[in-house]
């Protein structure tokens, strides 16, 4: 099914461990042996117009050069000239790009994870065509090899890895599942043999919200749908994405892919994440060696397509004047714009679009794990002003959204900055205004 | 092609002024054709120079190429004064006074009737008409041995 | 041989020959790397995927109105200088003349005093952006050697041009020699430099919306 | 006549009952044709009359006589007074009745009576090829003849392009191995006044300057004088407006031909000669090359016949060899280099990926698939 277990260990080290020279080196080897043709074409083609800058909210938020999108894969961009380009032998010969140092290195850890939220909105405005958010992220994986993915999400990443958690928690994550059905009184379906539709949650919702759990559950109990949770793999996060373990990304994706297969599942739902959805709908497959056994969608999709099937019945739902907001991975990165647009339809929402919406809405500040880094947080604030300000400025009494960490970064915000709003889950408001026509719920 | 104005040439004006697509020679001014208008503000400058301080000078005609019709304007802006001197001295030369006191239009033609210079010398009296001490003092000599030679 | 017969004989020659083989070289040597298939279960068909890809070199070429505000001056300012350039190039009679004589085909050509103009137009244009290159700060500090010297050896094709146009500076043949000579060395430095985004853009742009579309997202 | 009997050039006008208004006239037309101040014609009588009249030398070499055919046929002022009042042509093989040995002995005594004084004339290129034995004279080669004549030369003026320049018998593939004059004598002053042939007044008119201040005029960077090859036909010619606007004959016979716009296409070179023909003009100012038609050739400048065709337009690129079209060779060769840049590129990304397998299997990164979706 899968490689064995041991060759998918990546020998990483934590930063402090290494020496310099070593990490560089780790560095380089992994971004050279990564470059394809088409990230090739992505590292010729740019042309130093300083356009990206202006699509990035780090950038618009401090006017800080710095934080150009391109900038942000500089060190990487010299090693591919060094090492892998047509004319490397000139650039090597000639010393036209100095080798990149460890210090440098250092430096753009901060670039990399604390100022980058992987939106992809850089992507979208350079004139070129050149995907950035693309070369941010193997950028990630060399910082990873190189040992500097920051501690939080190395952590994380290594803990998911080998436990199934992020996190240690009072009680394991099953358990908490449990009590969350038993809490909310709806039957949480676990660790069955057969089943249509795999679940898994996101563990911010198990430890914070708790509701939008017990609302999947209610939902697909609704749809009756043939389906269930796996002990084995019930977080939908992929920390080894965030910090650019892509060894890691994929032993954490496989607990998931081999649970979906051994339940014969022909859906592996998504909940509420973003980036679990770039991670299992996108890169699953590549990481996996060979197309997925199973579709993957988004909870938003497959509502939106239960919808059109008519076997989801909605009342209409008095949420006043409202907004949404698009998380960039369900969006910009990963298609799904129209699907929570229409469920809000079927539920009568009285939708008042932000500025930038869409493909084009800003990131809520917390996504490419930059609400985990403790150290980015005063950064962080500063580039949600402009956001905060946005939704205020549809004059909305409510917002949705459809990915608990950007719920989880904008409740940050609230008590940070006292903000008066905070976002509500799409999948909850949908289990909360099932139609009881059929006289259930 | 048997003759030479069989051979349908036509020269089209490119600058304004200087040709037959501008009758009334109204855009003198500027461009190959030197400009009536400019040669005759020139001339005003020259006499006024010449007034006042003595200085003769004179403008080359040649170095100035005009349409026909620009030389007619021009002969006519300045009209016809009180001399007209021919000379014979190696061809034809004509010294004309104009109506401007002071301006003269001077033409040398060789043997064969070739135009070889033409100016507008500006002075009391063109120099042309001088003779030279030399030519004096040799017809002096002359003069004197006949006076001798007849007595 | 004189400068002139040098330039635009043996000089150009060489140029011809070093830039296509500058040219296939960096293309080749970058695009026979390998290519993954992507293995995920793509949004949308094909010929769609394709389509899109297609759409959005016309698409890309003006900011989405999100971004216009930010970003519409510069990229004005930017193609208003790429189209001067190609009315300069491509045409002036002489240059058509040029490439005629290289190419075997042409076309009708502008009133030179109008490409005179379009030219000096351009060349404001050229130091309205090496100022702007030099004051933004994202510029300057994205900036290197290339993007300074492909600058400097574009706005001496153009100077030198406008040169011997207007015969300043030199005889003509001079001029013109040393016009071509700068020509010869565009073609020299072209394939090493980012003036090889001729060639990316439109592919780039292509292969980013057709990306973006097999996932169903905007481009 | 000898250096302290030499009759001054007044006193010669004299004698052949030449006035001096008649000889004012001359100056006048000769200032005017070098474009000196219109009062300078003047004062050149004045002060020539008062000049010993300077012996000319006049050698022929490499040369087809089309230059001495052009200077006889100077209008203003015409060779007859030129000639007769102004110099004193000692020896010009073809004009002069003498031959044979009296010819040769009126040079060698023109030249030993005014050592130091007389002008110089040349017409032609000098072979050096096989010791000289392409051009001789009385049994002396050109090159001779030239060193010779140069060391008592107070000035040489080299008449037609193939003097100046090496004109003809220079061209590829030069199998005379013929020199300009320039090439050959460099320590008297030269004045080139170059054309093939060239404008009959610039010969006189520069003769008639040079003997009356006693020197050689401002000079190009080519020799030439300044006041005659100090523009190009393009800046000074009459269809130059049309130029300007765009307007261009692509044919002989088409009808930008016809309402005579400007030959630029058809190869005029008039943007790269220096001459006046667009403002002295031939055969008495009547006309020049383009005003009837045809573009200039370019032929006062040097090298003008190894310039690629007289119908190439200048900003063609010039290819070498006929019988391959320039479109051909760019083709072949593109095609070629392009070839040899696949090569290398091919190589390069091979020892890319080489390089990337290498360390992938030695490295410390986990095998297996690799690039996400957005990677590779």
């Amino acid at each position: 099914m899968s490689a064995p277990a041991d060759m998918l260990s990546a020998h990483v080290t934590p930063a402090q461990e290494r020496a310099p020279e070593e990490r560089v080196a780790g560095a380089m080897r992994t971004f050279v042996q990564e470059v394809g043709a088409l990230s090739a074409f992505r590292l010729e083609s740019c042309i130093h117009c300083g356009i990206c800058a202006e699509g990035c909210h780090f950038y618009i938020a401090t006017e800080d050069p710095k934080y150009t999108p391109i900038w942000k894969v500089e060190p990487f961009k010299q090693a591919y000239k060094r090492e892998a380009s047509p004319f490397a032998p000139f650039f090597k010969l000639f010393g036209l790009k100095r080798e990149v140092s460890a210090e440098q290195l250092g430096q753009w850890q901060h670039l990399l994870f604390d100022s980058c939220n992987m939106c992809g909105r850089c992507s979208l405005i350079c004139p070129i065509g050149i995907d950035v958010a693309a070369l941010i992220e193997q950028a990630r994986h060399a910082m990873f090899d190189a040992g500097l993915a920051p501690a939080e999400l190395y952590q994380k990443a290594a803990r998911q890895r080998e436990t199934g958690q992020p996190e240690p928690s009072a009680e394991p994550y099953r358990e908490q599942l449990l009590a969350i059905g038993r809490r909310f009184g709806v039957e949480i379906p676990l660790d069955r043999a057969e089943a249509d539709v795999m679940l898994c949650v996101p563990r911010t919702d198990i430890e914070q919200y708790p509701s939008a759990v017990a609302a999947l559950a209610r939902v697909m109990q609704h749809l009756e749908a043939s389906c269930t949770f796996r002990s084995d793999a019930l977080v939908a996060e992929n920390y080894g994405y965030y910090a650019g373990g892509k060894a890691w990304q994929r032993d954490i994706s496989l607990r998931l892919i081999e649970q979906a297969i051994a339940c014969g599942a022909k859906t592996l739902l998504v909940p509420e994440c973003g980036h679990a959805y770039t991670a299992l709908r996108w890169e699953a497959a590549d990481l996996y060696g060979r197309p997925l056994p199973f579709q993957v969608r988004h909870v938003s999709e497959f509502l939106a397509e239960e919808l059109q099937a008519g076997r989801l019945k909605l009342k209409r739902a008095d949420t006043g004047r409202t907004t949404f907001h698009d998380p960039c991975q369900l969006v910009r990165k990963g298609g799904v714009n129209e699907a929570p647009r229409q469920l809000m339809q079927a539920l009568g929402v009285d939708l008042h679009e932000l500025k930038n919406h869409g493909g084009f809405s800003f990131c809520c500040g917390g996504g490419g794990g930059v609400v985990d880094i403790e150290r980015a947080a005063p950064l962080r604030y500063r580039v949600m002003e402009n956001k905060l300000r946005e939704i205020d400025d549809t004059g909305a009494e409510n917002f949705l959204t459809s990915c608990s960490d950007c719920r989880h970064t904008f409740d940050d915000a609230r008590a940070h900055f006292g903000w008066d709003k905070s976002p509500r889950s799409l999948l909850e408001l949908v289990a909360d205004n099932l139609s009881s026509a059929d006289g259930r719920s | 092609m048997s003759r030479l104005a069989d051979i349908p040439v036509r020269v089209e004006a490119a600058v304004p002024g200087c040709g037959s697509a501008d009758p009334g020679g109204q855009g003198g001014s500027g461009g190959l054709g030197g400009g009536v208008t400019a040669i005759l503000s020139e001339l005003g400058e020259l006499l006024t120079r010449l007034a006042t301080q003595g200085e003769p000078a004179a403008i080359d005609l040649r170095s100035l190429p005009m349409t026909q019709l620009e030389r007619e304007r021009l002969r006519h802006a300045l009209g016809d004064g009180e001399v007209q001197a021919t000379v014979t001295a190696a061809g034809v030369s004509r010294i004309n006074e104009t109506g401007m006191a002071g301006v003269w239009w001077v033409e040398h033609r060789d043997a064969h009737g070739e135009l070889q210079a033409e100016l507008l010398e500006v002075c009391r009296v063109p120099e042309f008409l001088a003779r030279a001490q030399d030519e004096i003092a040799a017809a002096g000599q002359a003069l004197s041995r006949g006076a001798r030679g007849g007595s | 041989m004189d400068l002139l017969g040098f330039a635009r004989g043996p000089a150009l020659k060489v140029a011809i020959a070093v830039f296509c083989l500058g040219v296939v070289w960096r293309i080749v040597g970058f695009a026979l790397l390998r290519i993954r298939r992507d293995l995920s279960a793509p949004r949308r068909a094909l010929l769609k995927t394709l389509g899109a890809g297609a759409w959005t070199v016309g698409t890309r070429s003006w900011p989405h109105p999100e971004f216009i505000g930010r970003t519409g001056a510069g990229e004005a300012l930017g193609y208003s200088y790429h189209l001067g350039l190609f009315a300069v190039v491509l045409l002036f009679t002489p240059h058509i003349l040029f490439l005629r004589s290289l190419f075997g085909v042409s076309w009708p050509g502008l009133p030179s005093s109008l490409i005179t103009i379009i030219a000096v137009l351009t060349l404001t244009l050229f130091l309205a952006v090496l100022f702007r290159r030099i004051t933004n700060p994202v510029m300057r500090m994205l900036s290197n050697f290339d993007d300074y010297f492909s600058w400097f050896i574009n706005a001496l094709v153009l100077v030198t041009g406008l040169a011997a146009t207007a015969h300043v500076g030199g005889p003509y043949e001079r001029l013109l020699a040393l016009h071509i000579l700068s020509v010869d060395a565009l073609l020299v430095w072209f394939p090493f430099s980012k003036l090889m985004h001729a060639f990316y853009i439109f592919p780039s742009r292509a292969i980013n919306g057709a990306l973006l579309a097999r996932r169903g997202a905007v481009s | 006549m000898t250096r302290d009997t030499a009759e001054l050039v007044g006193e010669a006008l004299l004698r052949h009952g030449v006035s001096r208004r008649a000889f004012i006239k001359f100056c006048t037309a000769a200032a005017s044709a070098l474009a000196l101040p219109p009062g300078a014609g003047l004062a050149m009588a004045e002060q020539l009359r008062q000049r010993p009249r300077p012996s000319v030398v006049y050698l022929s070499f490499q040369e087809c006589t089309g230059c001495l055919e052009s200077l006889t046929r100077s209008f203003s002022p015409s060779i007859e007074q030129l000639i007769f009042d102004v110099i004193s042509l000692d020896y010009d093989d073809t004009l002069m009745a003498a031959a044979g040995e009296a010819a040769e002995a009126a040079r060698t005594k023109a030249m030993k009576d005014n050592f130091g004084k007389y002008v110089l004339i040349v017409d032609g290129s000098v072979p050096t090829g096989a010791g000289g034995a392409y051009c001789t004279a009385g049994g002396r080669t050109a090159v001779d003849m030239l060193r010779e004549a140069a060391q008592g030369a107070a000035a040489i003026v080299c008449v037609g392009t193939c003097s100046s320049f090496g004109g003809i018998p220079l061209a590829d593939p030069n199998p005379t191995s013929a020199w300009p004059v320039s090439a050959i004598v460099s320590d008297r002053p030269i004045v080139n006044i170059s054309g093939c042939p060239p404008i009959p007044e610039l010969i006189t008119a520069t003769l008639l300057q040079y003997v009356s201040t006693g020197q050689v005029p401002e000079l190009d960077s080519h020799l030439r004088p300044k006041v005659f090859f100090g523009n190009t036909i393009h800046d000074r010619c009459y269809r130059r407006p049309f130029y300007d606007q765009g307007k261009f004959a692509r044919t002989f016979d088409d009808e930008g031909a016809r309402s005579g716009w400007c030959l630029y296409e058809l190869g005029c070179k008039g943007p790269t000669t220096y001459n006046a023909c667009a403002t002295v003009k031939w055969n008495g100012g009547t006309s020049f090359p383009i005003e009837s038609g045809h573009g200039c050739l370019g032929c006062s400048e040097p090298g003008f016949w190894d310039k690629g065709s007289f119908y190439a337009a200048l900003p063609e690129a010039s290819w070498g060899k006929a019988g391959r079209t320039a479109p051909h060779q760019v083709l072949e060769l593109g095609a070629a280099a392009a070839a040899a840049g696949a090569v290398l590129g091919l190589a390069a990304a091979g020892v890319s990926r080489l390089h990337q397998r290498h360390s992938e299997q030695s490295g410390d990164q986990g095998d297996g698939p690799q690039g996400g979706a957005t990677g590779g």
